[in-house]
């Protein structure tokens, strides 16, 4: 009982969380640099990831939480490579925007 | 000035009388997951039905990758050994010859230390679970070169080699090459066919096991030796 | 009784999760530069789905799953941070010159854009 | 006549499974058309790693989760590694 009347909360917040995920985008398509675009793709992955463990659970398959697992490692190892590429000076480029 | 207007013009017609056919079609499609569309009614009924059991997996995606359609995935596996071998060639092999003029910083360099084992650990699981939970070698195997990619990131290029030589580097990413031709042999006594397992169910298991063990180390190594093969390549 | 108790902890912990992963989207949004924004942002974002994963473990209880949401909130708590620490000392020593009060009274412009080294 | 109407409205509704597909979708275009009009390689290759983790939500929602974690581990994590390590080498400029 308990558990089905929360259910409804859990699609609210995901569509909420997926809305919140589209102002990101915005940010990572106009974000004036390139660390801008790189923590708009990590928000957005965050945001996906509390989506795909929502959605698992309002749908009762509970094996989704692998896949949200896979998504968060591969989500930091992104970050990490592409902040050390910056950082060692391998992805200046003479470009800006 | 003009042609290239016509020519917009002309794409923009052209879309538009791709598209009306296509939506045309689109709309008489049965709704996803009905269960009188004709995906649904022919073939994959039997699959569902019996695939567990003539699989050997639990899961019936990696029955049908490992089993029904072995010869393709042991091309794909081949694809990416040979993905390597062509970056290899062209780029070199050294890996991160130049020393990077930046240290990491201390707080990566510790996440990443802590996190390392878990990462295998995880690997480990999502590959040899792979019949019975989504994931599977090709997953793991990601995993596992991410986990690699990582500790590249912190490490030294003498520390990495003096743990893994460059000839066992070689021997690591050829494993799912090696592991799926000795199973797709191993085939023919057993099961009368190439690619075939047998039909004892523990002996099934072993041996889906060690192809997905097999595709998850090469796999992982491929995709770091890839990775390595670009970053550490000279810049000339 | 205690099932309500339950509904209702969960319930408030999702809710709260969701207003900080707003709030962190305002600030991704409005802030001036990137160290205000990456401030803003990492925060929210781990407190956000901290809480929002901590409600669903509680929702679940001690067993399979809810386990492997704890091991999702430890990730997140440790991954979270370090990416965001890693991202700002790249963008620092790459020489991104951060905002000062200054350079909002130049109108109509935004002040990482010009700052980014060739 | 009024159970008539309430049957209506709830059939007019819009199911939360179709907004949530409505959004999806609307996520997913805009990030195409952005990345296609980009022209930073790098932040292209980043944001394609944004639209892949949203493909991936995709695939879980249709029922395929082993395709989702396929898409999570090689769409959006390798493929955008190796995307940035090759953009790092051939400069990040579109030609």
């Amino acid at each position: 009982m308990n558990e089905w009347s929360l259910i409804p909360l859990f699609w609210g917040t995901l569509i909420f969380l997926l809305i919140n995920a589209f102002a990101c985008l915005w940010r990572g398509l106009a974000g004036p640099t390139l660390p801008d675009r790189i923590l708009a793709a990590n928000v957005i992955g965050t945001k996906t990831m509390v989506v795909l463990v929502l959605l698992g659970l309002a749908r009762e398959q509970g094996i989704w939480l692998d896949v949200a697992l896979v998504y968060g490692l591969l989500s930091f190892t992104v970050t990490l490579v592409a902040g050390r590429l910056l950082e060692t000076g391998r992805l200046k480029g003479a470009w800006k925007q | 000035m003009n042609r290239r207007r016509a020519g917009r013009i002309l794409t923009a017609v052209l879309i538009a009388a791709l598209a009306v056919p296509l939506m045309y079609g689109m709309v008489q499609l049965p709704a996803p997951g009905h269960a009188d569309a004709p995906a649904h009614t022919n073939v994959s009924a039997g699959y569902i039905e019996r695939g567990a059991e003539l699989g050997g997996s639990e899961n019936l995606v990696t029955g049908v990758l490992l089993n029904f359609r072995a010869l393709d995935t042991f091309g794909e596996v081949l694809v990416i050994f040979t993905a390597w071998l062509a970056v290899a060639a062209v780029a070199g092999t050294a890996s991160n010859a130049e020393r990077d003029p930046v240290p990491p910083s201390p707080v990566v360099d510790y996440v990443i230390r802590l996190l390392g084992p878990f990462i295998a650990i995880f690997a480990l699981f999502v590959i040899v679970n792979g019949h019975v939970l989504p994931g599977g070698g090709f997953q793991g195997g990601v995993l596992l070169g991410a986990m690699l990619i990582l500790l590249s990131l912190v490490m030294d290029a003498e520390t990495v080699a003096r743990a893994v030589s460059a000839r066992s580097w070689i021997w690591l990413r050829a494993t799912g090459v090696l592991v799926f031709a000795m199973v797709a042999v191993m085939g023919l006594p057993l099961a009368g066919y190439l690619f075939g397992l047998p039909d004892e169910p523990g002996l099934r298991q072993v041996l889906t096991v060690a192809l997905e063990l097999g595709i998850g180390i090469g796999g992982g190594a491929v995709l770091a030796g890839l990775f390595f093969a670009i970053a550490g390549a000279d810049r000339s | 009784m205690i099932d309500a108790a339950h509904a209702l902890l969960v319930c408030f912990l999702v809710i709260a999760g969701a207003a900080f992963f707003f709030i962190g989207t305002l600030g991704l949004l409005r802030f001036p530069d990137f160290y205000t924004r990456i401030h803003a942002v990492t925060k929210c974002d781990a407190l956000g789905a901290g809480l929002v994963l901590l409600g669903l473990a509680i929702w679940r209880g001690p067993d399979g799953e809810g386990v492997r949401i704890l091991a999702l909130i430890a990730l997140l708590l440790i991954s979270s941070p370090t990416a965001g620490h890693a991202l700002a000392r790249a963008a620092f020593r790459t020489g991104l010159k951060p905002w000062t009060r200054n350079d909002g009274e130049r109108d109509g412009e935004i002040p990482g854009d010009a700052s980014e080294r060739d | 006549m009024t159970g008539s109407v309430t049957a209506k409205y709830r059939e007019m509704r819009v199911n939360a499974t179709d907004l949530f597909d409505l959004v999806l979708l609307a996520l997913l275009l805009t990030c195409a058309i952005g990345i296609a009009r980009l022209k930073d390689l790098a932040a292209c290759a980043i944001l394609f790693s944004a639209y892949s983790f949203i493909l991936c939500l995709v695939w879980a929602h249709r029922g395929a989760p082993d395709v989702a974690m396929t898409e999570a581990a090689v769409g959006a994590g390798i493929t955008t590694v190796l995307f940035l390590v090759v953009i790092s080498r051939v400069g990040r400029r579109e030609k």
